[in-house]
């Protein structure tokens, strides 16, 4: 009997997956939208975070009386795990939901690069909010034409690279770069050269890469010191980091390390503890003194519906820095998503994109939006700061270094 | 409840449930045929693996690896050569054929826990070559832009194929393979696969090289898994070699052992949870890693035989059931009379010349000669320990004799592989039954005929009418051979689960069954009730009246004097009496080594 | 005094030992008899608790110990060399002894326990640092029984402790044995294919075929039986019944 | 030169805790021919507890005590609930299964628990910042203090396995349970002590490999067992030696690859060094040849 019961159940499971999930009815009543992110998983920082700051932006929207009078509902929120195949098995049940009027993608170029096909094929709204590598919106190649439907609120590796290459390109002669082996990583790579060269630097004496959760990375770190650089770039993730700031100490290379955003992160801070001071990191500055008006306001709204987790970081008074691409791009991401159903009055995917086309100077979180046909991607060069982590007293504070 | 499951693995419900699939896939959401694509690639890759593991016994945890040559294979021939998709997929499962044809030639060295670790190399190894190779496969940025399906780049000879079309073209490559893949599993192929699973001495002494079947499995399996990668490529239109890594095989892995080792049906059960699981578990959210490990842990000891256990079916490895039973058609001869007149005109079949065998300084046998003839019964009668087997095992070349000669039909054969020596027409039975347990009686019976066999894999897959005819020949010999045996009401019985006696009649069956020339029999009779003993010397004299020339190890007096023709005795690894029965009985030198003094003393 | 009632041995659906009852007796050497296949080492397993039986009741001295790990049945004093020379071929003779000695309950000390098998066999001592598996048959057949009988258990079966072996070499094991089983009231059990060779130790003897006694009976009346009508038994002819 | 002295004492010291991963599975493989897929886990638990103990305020080494019970306690339910079940059933290769289950289920519930970020792992042994220069080198203090302990721990073990009473019987329980127990050895006791053995050692390499990383999070670990498999199998399943040879081997070896060709090269070196060993000696360096017996 045990046995048939067992049988049995694996027979409902079998035939119900068969089957697989009925169409939702179309309900004109409400806006709906769907999402797939990494929710949980290794990688569920920057995807859990932009499911809360979603949400809080639909909660605004709705107590405001919605868009144009209809309520907005998040309509599929899907866990992707930033597995590649997981996105596009969850892409696919959203896009396969007629009803569904815009999309927020997943929280990495690895799975954002395997649905961003398809999503482009659909062609209804789909905003980026973290996936850094430019292909995602400008497949030839930034400065030619983006996809039609892909609006980008990420911190471009291209945008990013500008501020630090300007820096590095100004301060230091000889120039190494260490980046992790991933498809962020290597598009960081390119553009960071690429910028380091047209601020009048030379380029890179020595490059390296590491494999994302390395624990020791003597060899690279060796490696560049022998080529003799005076500065150490990094573009990778906050614990990466870490371990190549302690591999640093131990083989007592002394050149400064200059970061992507990871190093403002609290596992960075946490990880190479002590040995953050002197670290130099690029990040959108919205969030470091003074917080511009959205800026502040989001991050009352945040504090007061999340309180201070770990999101908001470790220093109650006042947001991490970090909060910028880990919660408020996706914040934008939506708000812009929502104003552009607004400004269409419609559903209508042509009639949404080409009114977020129109969008100019809309006050975001992280900076000031304004796009058009050419452009879809949000933030530009001026949102984006150095910062280096400073000792003040007995504290270590991140403060902008003049550019 | 027995009703619903052959209800399900009915062949016609199966077919319908096939073109219902197919129509479906017209009408229901895009999402869902693509799941629906995602699981017949996932069976694919079962049962690749179930081919490698569950039947040939080489456990992998590398299969990712044959995945990814066959997606990036299929991919960039496509996307570069611009070769149309039937093409580009078959030219990729023979890619990564080649790939395990080579990873064989190492790993077929090795067992157990060192075969795992080789084969998480080579996945490993291909994981990092996609990663590092930025040329070839576009390195961590992976390769964008494959033709697929989904976005509706995918098109075949003009035609543009949309999701339900790809699904359906899979459909049809799935079942397509799954039909060959069955045919080939039960026929000699799939035995000596299972042979070597069992026991490669075993395997050896059937005529079946254990090097050589590596080899093909190994091929085989890649071939398969690289069908399924290029139906990948084609499927989600971006390759990342994130999809390739360890844990992609360890998913493989897992779907395979779930679904049943060696079962055909739990490879596809065990996919189906497999595809569906992760999206079903979502609901879980943050419990759904905890909820995924505990499943794994604990379906083995809910499910002992795997999913395949739940649906009692077991596969079958012979075609018996498929060409619905052995007809009048087939001629009920167990053995080729060869002429048997015992004048020894054309000399003797075997002549054994001054052979030793020395184990580290310990000598098993010291210069021991002698001859058979054809249809003559001889029996090898000692202490324990006097060589007797020792001999046997030189014979099937098993040992590789220290020194001598051993000349048969003329030719020297000592020291050739056992594989060798067996195909030649020697076939030798073991003190301990070494037959396949999970096996009918039938089934192990016809693994015996293995060397008679002349069809190849391709035939055998395709079950040709030569195919099938020679398969119901060899089933014919089988019966006959279990009339004579009185094995025919145990036919369909799982040998493991039979009395001690039966079994080994079923190996002596066995070894008739190779239509040998030369047999050997190590202890046939032991442990058999006098009925049993009855049997085998029936079995044993239809062999010799066939020509066939038998030696028998034994302690049985009784039981051999009604049966040889005449004796040979050793001591201490040399021939110390040849003759008759009552000759050896009244041999002092006998007496003295077999029974010792005191005993004769007392008679 | 060793004691087995009514056993049932099986694996899978293969009955191996079918309500088999047999006594052994202190000071006495007592021989299971039978072919390949007739349930002897199916029996010595059950009673050293390798294998579990289906059924039936296993005494040591007329305490029940079906039920014990095989460990606790070897602290009680049984010893079971196994068939098919099974030591540890990766260990020395010296680690094989250890390894034998520490994890019993031992009277005195090992080195002379140890000493006492060197004493008896000196090619043990010679070759005491050599791994077990290089040594002769021969020589691995005396370890095996060295290290059964290190601690003077009270119970010892053997398992065919002749089989291939030398004449000369069998001859000297048997001695062996007999002196131990002489030495205090020991209860030794030893299984034979051949009863000639059985014959040369045994007090009394328990025929097996199929997992049942078909004939028993001590020294004399096994010999006055004859020779013709016992090899019937044991070599499966029509003697027996 | 210094430059190859760096190579030499990170590989060294990388290598030392290949080997003592190493040797925790090799235990286990020992008494149950079982590979626990679940050990990276068990490091990760070891170094997760060790960190967020540490973090609550708890004294550091009491933090490490206790990190390596529950590593222990952990092995030895993974081996009741997932080992001990499977043995039961011939050939099923369960035992693949359950320990990887056994690993996910310590992955998700460290995420669950101490959520999925990388957690700062404290300084147990010197700063990262705490080097001494040889020949012009400069050598992390911590290098050589993880390098040290491991090596230590790895030479007390084979002499444990070589001269103690128990040593003894983990060795007869690995070459014949039958045998053993007809010694006398409590096979079960042998088999759940390895375990428990296996756990403190995965506990101990998590510690120390944590301190060289500086963080821990769920995913840690996974990496470091492939190379711990690989280490032992270079080795040989047979001795501990093996192991420590097996390790150091591919710890340097990793690290001159990746100092001399580059650092994706190193990522590979360890999988071809594997299947170059087996090809040329299918037991591994220091293993003992299985006999095929007829």
């Amino acid at each position: 009997m045990q046995f048939f019961k067992t049988k049995h159940n694996f027979l409902v499971l079998a035939t119900a997956a068969l089957i697989g999930a009925a169409p939702s009815a179309y309900a004109a009543e409400t806006i709906r939208i769907g999402m797939t992110s990494a929710l949980t998983g290794p990688y569920n920082e920057f995807g859990e975070g932009n499911r809360r700051a979603v949400e809080l932006a639909v909660e605004q929207w709705n107590a405001r009386g919605g868009i144009n009078g209809k309520k907005i509902e998040i309509a599929m929120l899907l866990d992707d795990q930033l597995n590649p195949d997981r996105a596009v098995q969850n892409m696919r049940r959203i896009l396969d939901d007629k009803s569904i009027v815009g999309i927020i993608g997943p929280a990495g170029s690895g799975p954002t690069l395997a649905v961003i096909d398809m999503v482009q094929a659909d062609g209804r709204p789909y905003m980026n909010p973290i996936a850094q590598t430019p292909v995602i919106t400008y497949p030839d190649g930034v400065g030619t034409k983006p996809r039609s439907n892909v609006f980008s609120f990420a911190l471009q590796n291209d945008v990013e690279s500008v501020a630090m290459g300007q820096f590095l390109a100004k301060k230091f002669k000889r120039i190494g770069v260490i980046h992790e082996s991933t498809a962020y990583g290597v598009s960081g790579l390119e553009y960071l050269t690429a910028s380091i060269e047209k601020n009048g630097g030379n380029k890179p004496v020595a490059v390296d890469s590491y494999n994302q959760g390395a624990q020791d990375m003597t060899a690279q770190v060796a490696r560049l010191n022998r080529s003799g650089v005076d500065a150490i770039a990094a573009i990778g993730l906050g614990k990466d980091l870490a371990v190549l700031r302690r591999t640093m100490a131990r083989l007592n290379v002394t050149a400064p390390l200059i970061a992507s955003n990871g190093a403002l992160g609290l596992p960075y801070q946490e990880g190479a503890g002590e040995l953050t001071t002197g670290t130099l990191g690029t990040m959108i500055g919205a969030f470091s003194d003074p917080m511009g008006k959205a800026t502040a306001a989001f991050a009352e709204a945040y504090k007061s519906k999340y309180g201070t987790d770990r999101w908001w970081g470790a220093d109650p008074t006042r947001p991490q820095l970090f909060m910028a691409i880990s919660v408020a791009n996706g914040y934008d991401a939506a708000n812009v998503l929502f104003e552009g159903i607004r400004r269409a009055n419609s559903t209508d995917p042509k009639a949404i994109i080409s009114a977020i086309e129109s969008i100019r100077d809309l006050e975001g979180a992280n900076t000031t939006y304004s796009f058009s046909p050419e452009r879809h991607h949000g933030i530009e060069t001026e949102a984006v700061k150095v910062f280096e982590y400073a000792r003040e007293g007995d504290a270590v504070r991140l403060r902008p270094v003049a550019n | 409840m027995s009703k619903l499951v052959d209800l399900i693995t009915n062949t016609w419900t199966l077919a319908v449930l096939c073109v219902v699939l197919a129509l479906a896939a017209g009408f229901v959401e895009t999402g869902t045929v693509q799941m629906w694509s995602f699981v017949a690639i996932n069976i694919l890759l079962a049962q690749s693996i179930n081919l490698l593991t569950g039947i040939t016994g080489q456990i992998s945890l590398g299969h990712a690896g044959f995945f990814a040559i066959g997606a990036y294979a299929s991919a960039l021939l496509m996307k570069g050569a611009g070769l149309p998709l039937p093409v580009s997929v078959v030219v990729a499962a023979a890619i990564s054929a080649g790939a395990g044809y080579l990873l064989s030639i190492p790993a077929g060295r090795v067992r157990e826990f060192y075969l795992a670790m080789m084969s998480l190399a080579f996945g490993l190894i291909v994981y990092e070559l996609a990663r590092e190779w930025r040329g070839l496969t576009g390195g961590v940025m992976g390769v964008r832009g494959v033709p697929s399906a989904q976005i509706g780049t995918l098109s075949l000879f003009g035609w543009v194929l949309d999701s339900a079309w790809y699904f359906r073209i899979l459909l049809l490559s799935l079942i397509g393979t799954m039909i060959a893949f069955r045919n080939f599993v039960k026929s000699h192929y799939g035995r000596a696969f299972y042979a070597v699973h069992v026991s490669e001495i075993a395997a050896g002494t059937l005529g079946v090289s254990q090097a050589a079947t590596k080899r093909a499995a190994y091929a085989l399996s890649g071939g398969i898994a690289g069908l399924a990668g290029g139906f990948y490529a084609h499927l989600v239109g971006y390759l990342t070699p994130e999809s390739f890594g360890l844990m992609r095989s360890v998913e493989i892995l897992v779907m395979s052992i779930v679904g049943g080792l060696g079962s055909l049906t739990g490879q596809v059960l065990g996919a189906i949870v497999f595809t569906y699981l992760p999206q079903r578990l979502q609901a879980f959210s943050d419990y759904q890693f905890m909820a995924y490990g505990l499943i794994l842990i604990f379906v083995f000891t809910l499910l002992p035989n795997g999913l395949a256990g739940l649906l009692k079916t077991r596969t079958r490895y012979s075609k018996f059931d498929q060409l619905g039973g052995i007809g009048k058609a087939s001629p009920a001869v167990a053995l080729t009379q060869r002429h048997s007149d015992k004048a020894a005109s054309h000399g003797p079949l075997i002549r054994v010349e001054q052979v030793t065998m020395e184990f580290s300084g310990l000598r098993a046998l010291s210069g021991v000669s002698l001859d058979l003839q054809p249809s003559c019964i001889t029996a090898l009668v000692g202490p324990n320990g006097s060589g007797k087997s020792t001999l046997v095992n030189v014979i099937s070349g098993l040992y590789k004799p220290t020194s001598g000669r051993i000349l048969f039909k003329g030719k020297d054969i000592g020291g050739q592989p056992s594989h060798r020596i067996a195909a030649a027409g020697i076939t030798r039975t073991f003190q301990d039954p070494r037959n396949v347990p999970s096996f009918t009686v039938r089934e192990n019976i016809l693994m015996g005929a293995n060397r008679l066999y002349v069809h190849g894999p391709l035939a055998a897959a395709l079950n040709t009418p030569h195919a099938k005819a020679e398969e119901r020949e060899m089933l014919g010999r089988v019966e006959a051979l279990m009339a004579t045996a009185g094995l025919t009401h145990h036919a369909e019985d799982i040998i493991g689960d039979l009395p001690y006696g039966i079994q080994r009649l079923a190996e002596v069956a066995r070894a008739l069954a190779s239509d040998p020339e030369l047999l050997l029999l190590d202890e046939p009779a032991a442990g058999l009730s006098e009925h049993e003993a009855e049997r085998l010397v029936q079995l044993i004299r239809m062999a010799a009246d066939h020509g066939v020339a038998v030696l028998v190890i034994d302690h049985h007096m009784d039981f051999l004097a009604r049966l040889v023709n005449d004796v040979v005795v050793f001591e201490a690894g040399e021939v110390i009496y040849r003759g008759d029965m009552d000759g050896m009985r009244s041999n002092q030198a006998v007496i003295e080594a077999y029974l010792g003094k005191e005993e004769v003393s007392h008679a | 005094m060793l004691e087995v009632r009514d056993l049932n041995v099986a694996y899978g659906a293969v009955e191996a030992i079918r309500g088999l009852s047999l006594v052994a007796h202190p000071g006495h050497i007592t021989a299971l008899i039978g072919a390949n296949g007739a349930g002897k080492s199916s029996l010595m397993r059950a009673i050293s608790g390798i294998t579990r039986p289906r059924a039936g009741q296993i005494l040591l001295d007329g305490r029940d110990i079906t039920r014990l790990e095989p460990h606790q049945r070897a602290r009680l004093g049984l010893a079971h060399a196994m068939e098919g020379r099974r030591i540890l071929h990766q260990h020395t003779v010296e680690e094989n002894l250890i390894t034998a000695w520490h994890f019993r309950k031992a009277a005195g000390s090992y080195h002379a326990a140890r000493d006492a098998v060197y004493a008896h066999f000196p090619i043990l001592g010679e070759r005491s640092h050599a791994k077990a598996g290089t040594l002769s048959g021969g020589q691995q057949q005396m370890l095996i029984l060295s290290m059964a009988t290190l601690h003077k258990p009270r119970f010892v079966m053997l398992d065919e402790p002749s089989l291939g072996l030398a004449p000369i070499i069998v001859s000297q094991i048997f001695e062996f044995i007999k002196g131990y089983c002489g030495e205090g009231e020991r209860v030794v059990l030893v299984s034979e294919q051949m009863a000639s060779l059985a014959l040369k130790v045994a007090d009394f003897g328990y025929v097996l075929k199929h997992g049942k006694v078909v004939f028993e009976g001590d020294r004399e009346h096994l010999c006055a039986g004859g020779l013709a009508d016992l090899s019937g038994a044991y070599l499966g002819g029509t003697g027996a019944h | 030169m210094d430059f190859l002295i760096q190579m030499i004492a990170s590989g060294l010291s990388v290598g030392a805790v290949y080997a003592l991963v190493g040797l925790g599975l090799n235990l286990t493989f020992w008494t149950t021919r079982v590979l626990n897929f679940g050990q990276g886990s068990v490091l990760m638990a070891g170094a997760m507890i060790t960190a967020v103990l540490v973090a609550r305020g708890c004294n550091v080494f009491l933090a490490v005590a206790l990190s390596l019970v529950v590593s222990a306690l952990i092995l030895w339910v993974i081996e009741f609930v997932g080992v001990r079940p499977m043995l039961r059933i011939r050939g099923s290769m369960g035992w693949v299964v359950s320990t990887l289950g056994a690993g996910i289920f310590l992955q998700g519930s460290a995420s669950w628990l101490f959520g999925t970020q990388a957690v700062a792992f404290p300084d147990v042994l010197f700063k990262s910042s705490d080097t001494i220069e040889l020949l012009g080198a400069y050598i992390s203090v911590q290098y050589i203090a993880v390098f040290v302990i491991s090596v230590v721990i790895v030479g007390l073990m084979e002499l444990f396995l070589r001269r103690s009473t128990w040593g003894y019987g983990v060795r007869a329980v690995a070459h014949d349970r039958e045998l053993a127990a007809l010694m006398g050895i409590p096979v079960r006791r042998v088999v759940v002590g390895s375990f428990l053995v296996s756990g403190l050692l995965a506990g101990a390499a998590g510690v120390l490999v944590a301190q060289v990383s500086g963080t821990v999070d769920p995913n840690f670990g996974l990496h470091l067992l492939i190379l711990s498999f690989v280490a032992t199998v270079v080795g040989g399943m047979g001795s501990a030696v093996g192991s420590l040879v097996g390790g150091l081997t591919l710890g340097v070896i990793e690290k001159l690859v990746g100092g001399y060709v580059s650092p994706a090269a190193a990522e590979m070196v360890a999988f071809v060094l594997l299947v170059a060993v087996l090809t040329i000696r299918p037991q591994g360096l220091f293993g003992k040849a299985d006999t095929v017996k007829v």
